[in-house]
């Protein structure tokens, strides 16, 4: 096992640097950067210039790279060029906002779905069945800030029962606040999980229902829905943990949106804002950092098949 | 709508119960806090190495000035107790008030102050100028600072009291001594609040907590200048990158102080009792169309003159700002309502007809090379500008391409003199606080394509007569200067001005203390 | 050879038949395929033909702006007073071709890559370790980085939207080409001394034809949604050219003061990709049970 | 009294299927202590009686529609799904065809064998567990302790048969029905399990009621015998009056076309050497850095020579590495060294661009007609692909196609149809003509006929005889069936975990084994006595 893990790992540093030679590449060959938008209103061409001097844009991109990549060895991701802050410092600020929204989102989504999936498998056919899939594919159809906006307008201006906006730490200032301020963003933001988890475990439960274990079991006279729990769930749970590994790379994006609606100081919103500054020390350290945490991800997925089943073994 | 009502008490009650630990507001401490939403997202501390607005509002929150400007636009003492000129208005001497001290407990000196100007030299506009000007700057003794010009020079208190970027702020000679092209890494200051840096989440959040030791003047306040007392503890700016949200907020009573709210959202705001919405800068922004000078078709004067003549002010102010109560059309190239303003020559401004542009055009001799115009989609009111502009030029007989950007790129692209093909333009659009155009001396005016404003505008009758403005004395002498200058910028058609208008400000009753000016400032603000 | 359960196994001549005569045939039998796909056609004739009867969608008269739907125009009046309904219908054809093209770029290029890593060991590794690359970045923060450095012009939009796409697409179809390189007809095919092309696109192809179109059916469902989402962010198409997405985006300042300018757009996106994403369904139950099932 | 009466049980199809019925007018009888084998061809009916008993049929595609099913007496045909669910397990168990995938993989072979006891009784856990240790011993299984904790990807495939017969007896119902257990099994291990169940119903005194298609089980285990055709019962009797004396026609067709265990004579080939490998080796797997790598040695030191008119038998069990020979021979798969000769000419290392002309000379028939053949393509299609692939014009090709479909015994207007439109039995044949149309040297048949029913199987082996003295072929016949074996072989190579244990004349070979693995072998064919 631990020679597979090992190997897994090992085979993650390609693939890192091909994101980082990528995005890299990206942001130095297109048009407009940081110095001019520093140099603001008053600056002639030589300040612009100036600036970019100061700032290593000017030398030749690959020592550029090579410099970056240097300091990348060392795990300092640079210092963002407007704010002067370490890139760590800066996720770390706020990686908290954005991994609480993630994970209340994805067990909420979850524990919603896979039911509403396999009931929807159970009746296939019947009526809940094709509400579940209705309600699936509409949660696909609605883009998330129209859900936002909607959820704010109901919840929080007519019946004031929920915030408008803000983070609260559970940590600081308690889970109560907590959970009172990621109620509705992270509804809005488990819409469109709901559905892809809700479809795809429909789709394996379906699937399982059909194997031929599941006809022996019927042939000891085990009821229906004992079948479905003891047989079903355990052999569809392989395809269901794939997709939530899919949906979390979803997830990443919806909580640009999701943080730009609600005002949740997260990740999201740092990267979009130094996309539009041009920050590119941050650009490029959070783009690596949120594919680390993708391939991260989908090594726990990995492992985890074998807890849920005995013939996968690494 | 019954069933609704009856659940929702229901629901309320069900989230309440677990909820009630945390969720009542916190217990009220003694401190007071104003959170305020301002106008942009705090990225940069340094007021020198940026003009960007926000951090010239930041500055205002931790740094002192020497002078400051009131109401009426005059240079007021602020750090400086008294001062005096020579005869031959050659030697200025300044003498600092009693009880400076910065936010480390250290003095305010008069090393400090000369670190603090120079570094202010190098970068500020009107400064540069000063500095041309200057023959010597030294400290006398620990209060008293010696400015020895090298010829005449009308503007010294203007210059060292300007009220907008590059503000010349008082900082310890230790951070003045950075390279004015580098960031600054140490915020201390001697305003009346103190930044605190580990609490500062870049893109979020900005704390200020009050400063004890500051001394304030006794006058009252009057724009910059007066006593700067701060009447709260603390201050928490939390950017908001969405209207919507900004404005649900403060109404929900979320928020104090709402910096700048898109105008159209003013009505919504202003119809809930709680909220008060006022216009506080008297100078409200004007409103820019600037012309690439030195590429085709805008190379010709009569073509501008032709385009000017399309743009009617009404239908950019009703357009891009809405709500006629948050604008008004000004035909003169300064502000309306402050001491410059007069309508020499604006009738090229004020026609606003698109048939009489087409006469103007035909007879220019436009050949029909296609006007690129830089439209910056993350900024609603110069992307309405934009549109605008593009729709009147097409009338009028122009070939019209319009580019999409963000505001980052185009910042970048406006600063290349290269023909359209390799990324040059020719018209962009952008907005100057009244303050920044008060007089001859703003960028946007210049005639010299070197040091001058991007567009690079060349007329030598123009540059001479803003000269001559600095070493103006008298009043009418200025209007007279202003005049000319005015009647030069028709003349060649520099930029079109699409009207004044005015951004809001929206806070909850319960705030008090509103300084009128064009710069924000937060002291003097407090909660009741 | 031997009987199973149920079902008599020897899959008599007819139902046999009835598997493969046409896929458009079977898959109308479907009823999300004919009802999703009677929405679509609708609103395909509608952005087609709409835009001859209405206003010009660019024309502005800020004097009425905003003005509730029913006075000015059918949909009301946008901030600049253009006219809302025009806008819309114009918007139909823009926010169609994104998902449209989307969905034939991806599946395009997704497809001559799946095919090589399928069935190309030395180009497996390379292509799908850069995959691996490209899929780890966020689809949406992929797409602001490239909108936003180079220019937001409709073609560097539907740019950005397919390239996040391609990664699934290739997945798909390298998954396909794995199992159907096994097949005996393959090897027979490389026994009879077929070169390596003309088994690709002669036996390979034709397999992965069925999962391909209902992953691009949801592919320009998605692509619809993230335009939409990509003008809210401020990285999305030009306004100049009115798309259902940048309509929205314009309208959010004032959602609660004119909520029709985000409404109406809203409903004929929301309408679109759920007919899309219906069809998508239908198409995935009819055409290719099997191996369209773990493909989303 | 008979432990299962069905009396007249008729059961419609869907509409839209090629016959009205699935089964029509059925009646048989299971008696206690006794085996009833069910046999026929596929399409006969024979697994829809099984599952109509045990109300297992899906419901929505088979509809009964007049007769009975009395078990013990009781008419459980339209009973309660409660009721039934009582019966399955107490009264009646069933055991099916695939034991690779009838376990759930995912839950240990003990806990899904005290499910059954579960349902049925209130045992505590440990009385339950101990049930089972005893219900596993008396399949003999080995080490029943470990066994119990173990999965089902970890046992063979006797053994999950083994633990699918423990779980169906554990509460020691009357009537057990067997719906071909053995036919995906080895025929050493399916002896073992036919001699299982016949040693468990005696000593249960059960009735057994047991669905095959091969006769040859039927002659080794059947007390009385029901043959079906298109869902009728065709004849009924004792296994001597059916086997020995039948009445029906087809019946007679059926015990006639199963071929028989004794090879006939055939005369030494003389041809010239077509086909032959030296050292033959494939191995799977890396060895890895320190030898700990898995390695499976698939293929060892094969030698063979085949020459031309002759046809060489390869039989072994599965993974005894008889496939991986054709497809090494075939360059389908890279031989890990040793040589592959054709006409003398080496072509095991050759690289694709030098290996091309030599393809022609050597073409292989698939086992599974349905994936054979490119569904999308038209059979003519598929058939001028290869000469085309030669230079051969488009017109030659066509009109070598028409006359090889002649050859083959189909009409030449099926060129233009769909491989969907065609049974098992001809899509084989389509293949077999889309080999001869390269005019190979050689032709390879692995595994050719077994995915064919019995009487199709025959013709298919007649169609595969002519062929290769029609055009004087050199043939690799691949096959586990030492019946079919027997029958085309002159030469036979028999091959045991990737080694040759023995070879020579098939006649010689079947008469005196010498390996003791041959030996094994021949003994474990069911249905000596045929």
């Amino acid at each position: 096992m631990t020679r597979y893990i090992t190997m897994r790992v090992l085979s993650t540093i390609p693939v890192m640097i091909l994101v980082a030679l990528f995005v890299f590449l990206m942001l130095r060959l297109a048009p407009g950067d940081p110095a001019s938008v520093i140099a603001g209103d008053y600056a002639t061409a030589e300040d612009v210039e100036r600036i970019r001097e100061q700032l290593g844009l000017s030398d030749p991109i690959v020592v550029q790279f090579v410099r970056w990549v240097g300091s990348l060895a060392q795990g300092n991701l640079g210092v963002s060029i407007f704010s002067g802050k370490p890139v760590t410092e800066l996720i770390g600020q706020r990686l908290e906002p954005t991994l609480l929204l993630a994970l209340t989102t994805i067990t909420f989504a979850v524990a919603v779905a896979v039911p509403l999936g396999t009931l929807a498998a159970f009746r296939s056919g019947s009526l809940i069945d094709r509400f579940v899939m209705l309600f699936s594919v509409s949660g696909f159809s609605i883009p998330a800030f129209v859900m936002g906006y909607i959820l704010i307008y109901v919840f929080a201006m007519q019946l004031q029962i929920l915030p408008v906006q803000g983070y609260k730490s559970p940590f600081t200032e308690g889970i109560g606040p907590f959970f009172y301020h990621i109620t509705l963003p992270s509804l809005t933001l488990s819409v469109i999980f709901i559905a892809l988890i809700a479809r795809m475990t429909r789709a394996s439960v379906i699937e399982v229902l059909e194997e031929d274990y599941i006809r022996t079991a019927r042939a000891k006279g085990q009821s229906e829905f004992k079948i479905l729990m003891r047989h079903g769930l355990r052999n569809a749970a392989v395809p269901v943990v794939t997709v939530i590994g899919i949906g979390i790379a979803l997830l990443l994006g919806g909580v640009v949106v999701t943080e730009s609606v609600f005002n949740i100081p997260g990740l999201g919103r740092l990267v979009l804002d130094a996309v539009l500054a041009r920050d590119y020390p941050i650009i490029q350290g959070l783009i690596l950092f949120f594919s680390f945490i993708y391939i991260f991800i989908n090594l726990l997925i990995d492992l985890s098949y074998t807890l849920l089943d005995p013939r996968i073994r690494y | 709508m019954l069933g609704w009502i009856k659940r929702r008490s229901l629901l309320a009650a069900v989230l309440a119960v677990p909820l009630a630990m945390g969720a009542m507001p916190t217990v009220a401490q003694a401190e007071t806090t104003l959170r305020v939403i301002p106008h942009a997202d705090l990225k940069n501390l340094d007021p020198i190495w940026t003009t960007a607005y926000i951090t010239r509002n930041h500055g205002y929150m931790i740094y002192d000035t020497l002078f400051a400007m009131d109401e009426d636009f005059k240079p007021q003492p602020q750090m400086v107790d008294t001062w005096s000129t020579s005869d031959d208005g050659l030697v200025w001497t300044f003498v600092l008030r009693d009880g400076l001290k910065f936010h480390d407990g250290a003095p305010v000196t008069a090393t400090d102050v000369v670190a603090s100007l120079e570094r202010w030299g190098k970068r500020d506009g009107m400064g540069q100028q000063l500095m041309a000007n200057t023959a010597s700057l030294e400290a006398q003794d620990d209060k008293t600072v010696v400015l020895t010009l090298a010829n005449e020079y009308g503007l010294v208190l203007e210059s060292i009291g300007k009220i907008s970027s590059n503000v010349p702020f008082i900082m310890p000679a230790r951070v003045a001594a950075t390279d004015p092209f580098e960031q600054i890494t140490d915020f201390t200051g001697s305003g009346p609040f103190v930044f605190e840096a580990d609490q500062w989440v870049p893109g979020s959040k900005v704390v200020y907590t009050k400063f004890a030791d500051y001394v304030p003047r006794e006058e009252p306040v009057s724009a910059a200048s007066g006593g700067k007392i701060a009447k709260v503890d603390k201050v928490e700016w939390t950017y908001f990158p969405d209207q919507t949200t900004a404005m649900n907020a403060l109404m929900a009573g979320e928020i104090d102080f709402f910096e700048a709210p898109a105008n159209d959202l003013a009505p919504l705001l202003d119809a809930n009792p709680d909220i008060t919405v006022e216009v506080n800068d008297p100078l409200g922004n004007v409103g820019f169309a600037r012309f690439n000078h030195l590429l085709p078709p805008f190379d010709n004067a009569e073509v501008r003159r032709a385009a000017l003549m399309a743009m009617k002010q009404e239908d950019y102010m009703a357009g891009a700002v809405g709500d006629p109560a948050f604008w008004k059309t000004c035909h003169s190239v300064f502000p309306c309502g402050t001491p410059l303003d007069n309508d020499v020559g604006s009738d090229v401004m004020s026609t606003g007809d698109i048939d009489k542009a087409k006469e103007a055009l035909a007879a220019s001799g436009y050949d029909g090379t296609p006007v690129v115009i830089m439209q910056p989609t993350d900024i609603p009111i110069l992307s309405a500008f934009s549109l605008i502009t593009a729709e009147k030029l097409r009338d009028t007989g122009f070939e019209v391409e319009v580019q999409a950007m963000d505001w980052s790129t185009l910042t970048s692209r406006r600063a290349l003199r290269d023909p359209v093909a390799d990324g040059g333009w020719n018209m962009f659009h952008t907005w100057w606080i009244g303050a920044d155009v008060i007089d001859p001396m703003a960028i946007a005016f210049s005639g010299n394509p070197e040091a001058g404003w991007f567009g690079w505008a060349e007329d030598a009758e123009l540059e001479t007569a803003r000269t001559a403005f600095a070493v103006a004395g008298s009043a009418d002498e200025k209007a007279e200067i202003g005049a000319k200058v005015q009647e030069r910028l028709w003349a060649i058609g520099a930029s079109g001005h699409l009207g004044q208008f005015f951004t809001p400000v929206a806070y909850r009753n319960n705030v008090k203390g509103l300084i009128k000016s064009p710069v924000q400032f937060f002291w003097n603000i407090g909660l009741e | 050879m031997s009987d199973q359960a149920t079902l008599p196994t020897e899959p008599t001549a007819a139902a046999e038949a009835a598997k493969d005569i046409s896929l458009a045939r079977i898959a109308l039998r479907n009823r999300g395929v004919f009802w999703g796909g009677a929405i679509l056609i609708l609103i395909a004739l509608f952005a087609v033909f709409g835009p001859f009867f209405t206003l010009d969608p660019m024309e502005l008269n800020p004097t009425n702006r905003l003005k509730p739907p029913g006075g000015a125009g059918t949909f009301g009046t946008d901030m600049l007073g253009r006219d809302v309904y025009s806008r819309v219908v114009s918007g139909a054809r823009v926010s169609l071709i994104v998902g449209l093209v989307v969905a034939v770029v991806a599946v395009a290029v997704g497809l001559f890559l799946g095919l090589i890593a399928g069935y190309i060991r030395l180009a497996d590794a390379l292509i799908m370790r850069l995959m691996d690359g490209l899929m780890s970045i966020p689809a949406i923060l992929l797409a602001i980085a490239l909108i936003a450095l180079s220019g937001a012009t409709l073609g560097t939009v539907v740019l950005a939207i397919v390239i996040p796409e391609i990664p699934r697409v290739v997945r798909l179809v390298r998954s396909v080409v794995l199992t159907v390189r096994e097949e005996p007809y393959v090897e027979a095919a490389i026994s009879a001394g077929t070169r390596v092309p003309t088994i690709l696109v002669r036996h390979v192809l034709p397999n992965t034809i069925a999962p391909l179109i209902v992953q691009a059916t949801y592919i320009c469902g998605s692509a619809m949604l993230t335009e939409s989402i990509l003008g809210f962010l401020g990285a999305g198409i030009p306004p100049e050219i009115p798309s259902w997405g940048n309509i929205m985006s314009e309208g959010r300042t004032f959602f609660q003061l004119t909520p029709w300018i985000i409404f109406f757009p809203g409903i004929c996106l929301a309408v679109t990709v759920l007919a899309v994403n219906v069809v998508g369904d239908g198409l995935r139950d009819t055409l290719d049970p099997r191996i369209a099932r773990n493909m989303r | 009294m008979s432990i299962l009466e069905v009396d007249n049980l008729t059961v419609k199809l869907p509409d839209g299927a090629d016959r009205p019925f699935a089964i029509e007018g059925v009646t048989l009888h299971v008696d206690k202590g006794e085996i009833l084998c069910v046999v026929g061809e596929s399409g006969s009916g024979k697994s829809v009686t099984a599952f109509s008993v045990m109300g297992l049929a899906d419901k929505r595609a088979l509809t009964p529609v007049s007769g009975a099913i009395r078990l013990d007496g009781e008419d459980i045909l339209n009973a309660t799904d409660a009721r039934l669910r009582k019966l399955r397990g107490e009264k009646m168990g069933m055991i099916f065809q695939e034991p690779m995938t009838a376990l759930n993989p995912v839950l240990r072979v003990g806990d899904q064998i005290s499910e059954m006891l579960e349902i049925h009784t209130n045992m505590s856990q440990s009385q339950r567990k101990e049930r089972v240790i005893a219900a596993m011993n008396d399949v003999s299984l080995p080490d029943p302790e470990k066994m119990y904790r173990s999965y089902p990807h970890q046992l063979s495939g006797g053994q999950r048969q083994r633990i699918m017969i423990a779980m169906a007896l554990t509460l020691e119902p009357q009537l057990l029905i067997a719906d071909e257990p053995t036919t995906a099994l080895d025929v050493t291990t399916q002896a073992q399990i036919l001699a299982l169940i016949k040693d468990i119903q005696k000593r249960k005194g059960m009735g057994v009621m047991f669905i095959t298609h091969d006769f040859g089980v039927v002659a080794e285990i059947a007390d009385r015998v029901a043959v079906m055709k298109y869902g009728q019962i065709v004849e009924q009797g004792t296994v001597d009056e059916v086997l020995h004396a039948p009445k029906d026609d087809y019946t007679k067709m059926l015990i006639a076309a199963v071929p028989s265990m004794t090879p006939p004579k055939r005369e030494p080939a003389t041809g010239d050497k077509a086909l032959s490998t030296d050292d033959l080796v494939k191995v799977y797997g890396t060895p890895g850095l320190l030898g700990t790598g898995r390695v499976v040695k698939a293929v060892q030191e094969v030698d063979l020579t085949v020459r031309r008119g002759e046809t060489l038998g390869i039989v072994g069990e599965s993974g005894s590495g008889k496939s991986t020979v054709a497809r090494c021979i075939m360059r389908l798969i890279d031989p890990t060294s040793g040589e592959v000769l054709i006409n003398g000419e080496n072509i095991a290392t050759l690289k694709e661009g030098q290996l091309r002309p030599h393809r022609r000379d050597i073409q292989i028939v698939f086992q599974d007609p349905y994936r054979s053949l490119n569904p999308r393509r038209t059979v003519g299609q598929s058939i001028v692909e290869g000469p085309m692939n030669y230079g051969i014009s488009a017109a030659q090709a066509h009109e070598r196609a028409a006359e090889l479909m002649r050859v083959v015994g189909l009409s030449p207007d099926a060129l233009d149809r769909f491989p969907h439109q065609f049974s098992g039995g001809q899509r084989q044949r389509i293949c077999i003509a889309r080999a001869l149309a390269m005019e190979p040297m050689i032709l390879i048949a692995d595994e050719a006929v077994s995915a064919l029913d019995v009487s199709v199987q025959a013709q298919v082996l007649d169609l595969l005889d002519d062929v290769r003295q029609k055009f004087d072929l050199a043939m690799l016949f691949i096959t586990h069936d030492l019946r079919v074996a027997a029958q085309i072989c002159d030469r036979i190579l028999v091959m045991n975990k990737g080694e040759v244990v023995e070879t020579g004349p098939t006649a010689d070979v079947y008469a005196n084994p010498q390996h003791e693995y041959t030996r094994a072998l021949l003994k474990a064919a069911p249905g000596a006595a045929l």
